[in-house]
């Protein structure tokens, strides 16, 4: 989860992540932060988020992404 | 849905039938004034008497020949069955559809529509199959004579041809809703305007001088028909001298020989206007294209002459119930070449 | 065959009674025949371009689907390996799926893009070899919307979202079901194939929605589109300048409005009639703020179809993350981050404007469209500090039309490229409507443009009882709420059949209004 | 990914050129053929208007062909000069954008401007026009742009000689 935060808090420093539920609805994570976000994750994790994974409850808030890079990464 | 949510939906529909039927009738064309060639075809339906001689083509049949002067001089008893432009399938299916009704001794077809392969203009067909009654005669000769932009839908409800007639609507839609007055004498569309006739040229050049193929196969169904009920078919030619409808001695000659190939009567009148008096500065009534009243006279006599004598056609001036039938159409006749109402 | 069009008719009712009489398991038969009579009344030369489509999308997904299970038996039998092994194998197996989708796309893209783009980029090279002679190609009916439907559902299977239809028959209903093969919506498999194939009993609400449905598109088209199109092509034949390119804006917002949501509703209600519920592909567009707004309203299926095949897979490829990469590092964060979406949102709307047609009058459409929405998105901190310092007037409902009213004129101007269908032409219209704003003048001759001043009144009253009917239904269409009631809902049909019948714009002197979106 | 951006780029480059052959002219047609009298030329096709006032001098004399129905729109008109007439179409009269629809010589009194006259023979058609684009024993045909013009023929010598619009 730390690298997740790092990445995160390179994105918008003045967001508190651990608390945040509700990222896309309150835009703080727009396209152009999604886009960002899953270049970095796939160098960092070393998995790869397809396209069809770009959903909002994907996004919804650092647990939900760390969930979903878990789950691509057992596949 | 409950039973009575379906009588009331029924209702509902009904009276839209209703309102729809009532829109067509106040919507179709009225043709009482103005083109009144639209009211000629179902003018027909109204006579009820029979007739010895049925006259069929285009304006050069029912302007120049007057039934009233036929009875009056010969006592031959004819009917016009002619609208504008009538082309010679449209002739064809006329006939088939008045040997429902009667049986003539003669049936007498202007061949100048022999010129005319295809529809030149859809208001020809209008003019001619709306005012027809639904049979399976009209059904065929619709589907015989639609154009490329035309549907079947929009002969058997008019509605759909009509309606955007509903901004044009005049006092006569309302009036002619459920009748029409007669506007021929016995389908003869009285012309009493005088126009002498002054330029003598001839037509355009001709690209291809051969009548259509078309033409010749609905002659001949004609022909058929008439041997098949024993009714004698006569060709003629109007005596027209005009360069917008010039008869071309090309088309002359297929038609001489067509007729002599099937032993039919055909009656040139063009080269015969003299024998006929025809005066062409008091005989038409547009420099020449089509005669008026006097010329239609003229021709008329010269022709039943022809008629009683070559086709021994009798005369029933002697039959008391058809002769005061006819005496009728006569005054009429009379009153309005007098009266002068065109 | 039109909508509008007897044949049509007649087909839609034999199509229903037969659909009603056979057992539920195989009532699809009678949607798969109707589907392909329809099509084949179209012109049977046609056919052989949506079999082949279909049969291309049809091997291809069962391909695709059996690669898939055995490369997932290979790897379960391999037992347990080291994490990077597997990883290794996955991707490999991955590109190995990819390449065949490649090839299923070149070839149902390729045959599209042959019959619908030759002549556009031939006659760029005409610029160079003038002796070149274009060939005439015919479009078939409706290849944009099933070329692009049978192309997601390879997507689909790809991504594994959707399992390969093993009944080819059952496949080509998919990709020609007859409501929706002219102009849409553009379904995909997950949600059409349960519709088509479900059990679907005669139910009597249903249906009369849908019956309602099917009456409202048609007046829709008939009575005001149709009719504004007769206005609408005087205008843009003599290319008139100033106010009339305003008045071309409006009338031609009617009529693609009535012809493009009447022919929905016209799809939809049809489809209905057989218990097949179709995607909305409008939500009252022209009640829409913003440019961006406005595209997730209009067309809906058009662009979740983009977006989700076009927009996101370019965005995260692996070229556009490694630029991502670079421009953060050497553009700073800013630019950088914008920089990939820019260039996957260009694209995306450049290909979303070539759909359309083939000309560069929807190539530029296409575009101006993605600048108002990047240029909107670029002012969004702008817009949020007006909105700060006048919260209660960005609040009130004044405000709310006024944005309406604007991305209305917004996007009616930039429409109006598909009536005037060249470029520099359009640009020049619009930019007389500055220099002589000759207003006076158009309304003075408004009976000029070849609609009667009864015309005009129709057209009119038309727009007002959409424009009525869509506040009406805020809540819930007027549609659902009558079918609840039949004999006011036939009273209503009856009545719309009767206006349709007396103030509909067909017939003789009115060429066959086909659909506008029927021609793509 | 190099040769998708590549293919990209070209099929771009291609697209920007067709705008500008957009709207390059159709190669040039030969001009069309036309008659001329007393230095007035016509052609059909062209608006009549002009054509008759340079010829008023002439004082032609018209005739009106009204279709069998009343109510059908438009006339043919056939204007009688020296030598040829001019047949026109019009919606009603003095209607500004009246068209010639045929110019018809009638006598060889006036000839056309390459110098072909009734009587001529077919040979000598041929000679001075070159190869028909349609020719039967009847007619030599000359077909130019939106026009034709028709030498009629009788035992090989021209009998009529017309310039029609093409439909």
């Amino acid at each position: 989860m730390e690298k997740l935060y790092e990445i995160l808090k390179s994105l918008h420093p003045d967001v508190d992540f651990t608390a945040e539920e509700d990222l896309i609805g309150k835009g703080i994570l727009d396209s152009f932060d999604i886009v960002t976000l899953i270049t970095e994750i796939n160098s960092a994790y070393d998995v790869s988020i397809p396209a069809e994974e770009i959903l909002p409850e994907n996004f919804r808030s650092a647990a939900a992404i760390h969930a979903l890079i878990t789950r691509l990464d057992e596949a | 849905m409950k039973r009575k949510q379906w009588i009331a939906c029924l209702c509902i529909l009904l009276c839209g039938g209703v309102l729809l039927w009532f829109a067509q009738l106040l919507l179709v064309p009225k043709y009482m004034s103005g083109n009144r060639e639209g009211a000629m075809t179902a003018e027909y339906y109204g006579d009820g008497s029979t007739h010895d001689v049925l006259f069929l083509g285009d304006c050069e049949v029912y302007e120049c020949y007057t039934p009233p002067t036929l009875w009056a001089e010969y006592g031959i008893t004819s009917y016009i069955r002619g609208t504008p432009q009538q082309l010679v399938w449209h002739s064809y299916y006329l006939l088939e559809e008045t040997l429902r009704y009667e049986t003539p001794r003669a049936v007498v077809f202007n061949v100048y529509a022999m010129r005319y392969g295809e529809p030149q203009n859809e208001a020809y067909n209008r003019v001619l199959l709306d005012g027809m009654r639904f049979s399976d005669v009209k059904l065929r000769a619709v589907l015989a004579s639609m154009t490329e932009e035309e549907s079947l839908a929009s002969y058997l409800f008019p509605l759909l041809r009509y309606h955007s007639r509903w901004s044009e609507l005049e006092a006569a839609d309302l009036q002619y809703l459920f009748h029409r007055d007669s506007v021929t004498h016995n389908g003869y569309l009285m012309q009493t305007a005088v126009v002498p006739k002054e330029l003598d040229i001839e037509g355009e050049p001709l690209s291809d001088p051969t009548l259509p193929e078309i033409c010749f196969a609905y002659l001949d169904r004609m022909r058929e028909l008439c041997e098949e009920k024993g009714i004698q078919l006569i060709l003629v030619k109007a005596p027209t001298n005009f360069w917008g409808y010039y008869w071309y001695d090309e088309w002359e000659e297929q038609m001489v020989s067509y007729a002599g190939e099937h032993g039919l009567p055909y009656y040139n009148f063009i080269p015969l206007a003299d024998e006929i008096g025809l005066d062409w500065s008091t005989d038409t009534y547009d420099g020449g294209a089509h005669l008026n009243v006097s010329g239609a006279e003229k021709l008329t006599s010269y022709f039943g002459a022809i008629l009683r004598e070559t086709f021994g056609l009798e005369d029933h001036r002697a039959d008391a119930e058809l002769s005061a039938l006819w005496q009728e159409k006569c005054n009429a006749y009379e009153a309005e070449k007098n009266g002068g109402t065109s | 065959m039109q909508f509008n069009s007897i044949p049509f008719l007649l087909l839609l009712t034999a199509a229903l009674v037969l659909y009603y009489c056979l057992p539920l398991r195989r009532r699809w038969y009678v949607l798969l025949g109707a589907s392909y009579l329809y099509y084949l009344a179209a012109g049977a030369e046609y056919l052989v371009f949506i079999l082949y489509t279909t049969a291309v999308s049809y091997l291809t997904g069962l391909w695709l689907g059996r690669r898939a299970m055995r490369d997932a038996t290979a790897l379960a039998a391999a037992g347990e390996l080291p994490r990077e092994e597997r990883r290794a194998r996955q991707a490999k197996d991955r590109r190995a799926r990819f390449r065949i989708l490649v090839g299923g796309l070149v070839l149902g893209f390729g045959m599209l893009a042959v019959l619908k783009y030759t002549g556009f980029v031939l006659s760029g090279v005409q610029a160079f070899v003038p002796t070149l002679r274009i060939p005439e190609l015919l479009l078939p009916l409706g290849i944009s919307f099933y070329t692009f439907q049978s192309m997601g559902y390879l997507i689909d299977v790809y991504r594994g979202k959707a399992q390969p239809e093993r009944n080819p028959f059952r496949f080509a209903l998919f990709v020609s079901y007859f409501p929706q093969i002219l102009q849409g919506p553009i379904s995909r498999f997950g949600d059409l194939e349960p519709q088509l194939f479900g059990e679907h009993r005669f139910q009597g609400e249903r249906f009369r929605a849908g019956l309602a449905r099917v009456v409202w598109g048609y007046f829709k088209k008939m009575v005001v589109a149709d009719t504004a199109m007769i206005a609408v092509r005087t205008l843009v034949e003599q290319e008139l300048t100033g106010a009339y390119v305003v008045l071309l804006i409006l009338l031609y917002s009617a009529v693609i409005y009535g012809d493009f949501t009447g022919g929905i509703d016209i799809t939809i209600g049809v489809s209905e009639l057989f218990g097949v519920r179709l995607k909305e592909n409008f939500d009252r567009p022209f009640a829409s703020r913003s440019v961006k707004e406005y595209w997730r309203r209009w067309h809906i299926t058009m662009g979740t179809w983009f977006t989700d095949y076009v927009f996101y897979p370019l965005s995260v490829c692996g070229p556009m993350q490694r630029l991502s990469k670079w421009s953060r590092a050497h553009l700073g964060a800013a630019l950088g981050k914008r920089l990939p979406v820019y260039i996957a949102t260009i694209v995306t709307w450049f290909l979303t404007g070539l759909w359309h047609g083939a000309g560069w009058n929807f190539i530029v459409w296409g575009l101006l469209n993605c600048l108002c929405i990047q240029v909107s998105q670029e002012l969004q901190p702008l817009w949020r500090r007006w909105q700060a310092a006048a919260p209660r007037l960005c609040a009130s409902r004044i405000w709310g039309c006024w944005q309406a009213l604007r991305t209305f004129l917004l996007m009616g101007l930039i429409r109006s490229l598909d009536c005037y269908r060249n470029v520099p032409l359009t640009f020049r219209l619009w930019g007389s409507i500055l220099t002589d704003f000759n207003w006076g003048q158009m309304l003075g001759d408004l009976t000029g443009l070849g609609l009667t001043p009864a015309d005009w009144g129709v057209l009119a009253a038309g727009v007002l009882v959409q424009f009525a009917a869509s506040l009406l239904g805020k809540r819930e269409p007027l549609r659902e709420r009558l079918s609840r009631r039949p004999v006011l809902l036939c009273a209503c049909l009856t009545l719309g059949v009767i206006v349709i019948l007396l103030f509909g714009s067909y017939g003789i002197g009115y060429d066959a209004g086909d659909f506008i979106y029927g021609q793509f | 990914m190099k040769k998708f951006a590549a293919l990209l780029l070209t099929v771009a480059a291609l697209m920007g050129f067709s705008s500008c052959g957009e709207d390059n002219p159709g190669n040039g047609e030969a001009a069309a053929y036309s008659f001329s009298f007393d230095g007035v030329e016509m052609r059909p096709g062209d608006k009549a208007a002009p054509v008759l006032e340079a010829l008023a001098g002439h004082s032609p004399q018209s005739s009106v062909k009204a279709s069998c129905l009343s109510g059908l729109s438009g006339e043919d008109v056939t204007y009688v000069l020296p030598g040829f007439r001019i047949q026109t179409f019009r919606q009603q009269e003095g209607d500004a954008d009246e068209q010639i629809r045929l110019i018809i010589l009638s006598d060889d009194s006036v000839a056309t401007p390459e110098g072909v006259a009734i009587g001529a023979e077919a040979q000598a058609v041929k000679d001075t026009y070159g190869a028909p684009s349609e020719e039967t024993e009847f007619r030599l045909a000359y077909t130019r742009g939106s026009m034709r013009l028709v030498f009629g023929l009788r035992e090989g010598k021209v009998t009529n000689i017309s310039y029609e619009v093409l439909e």
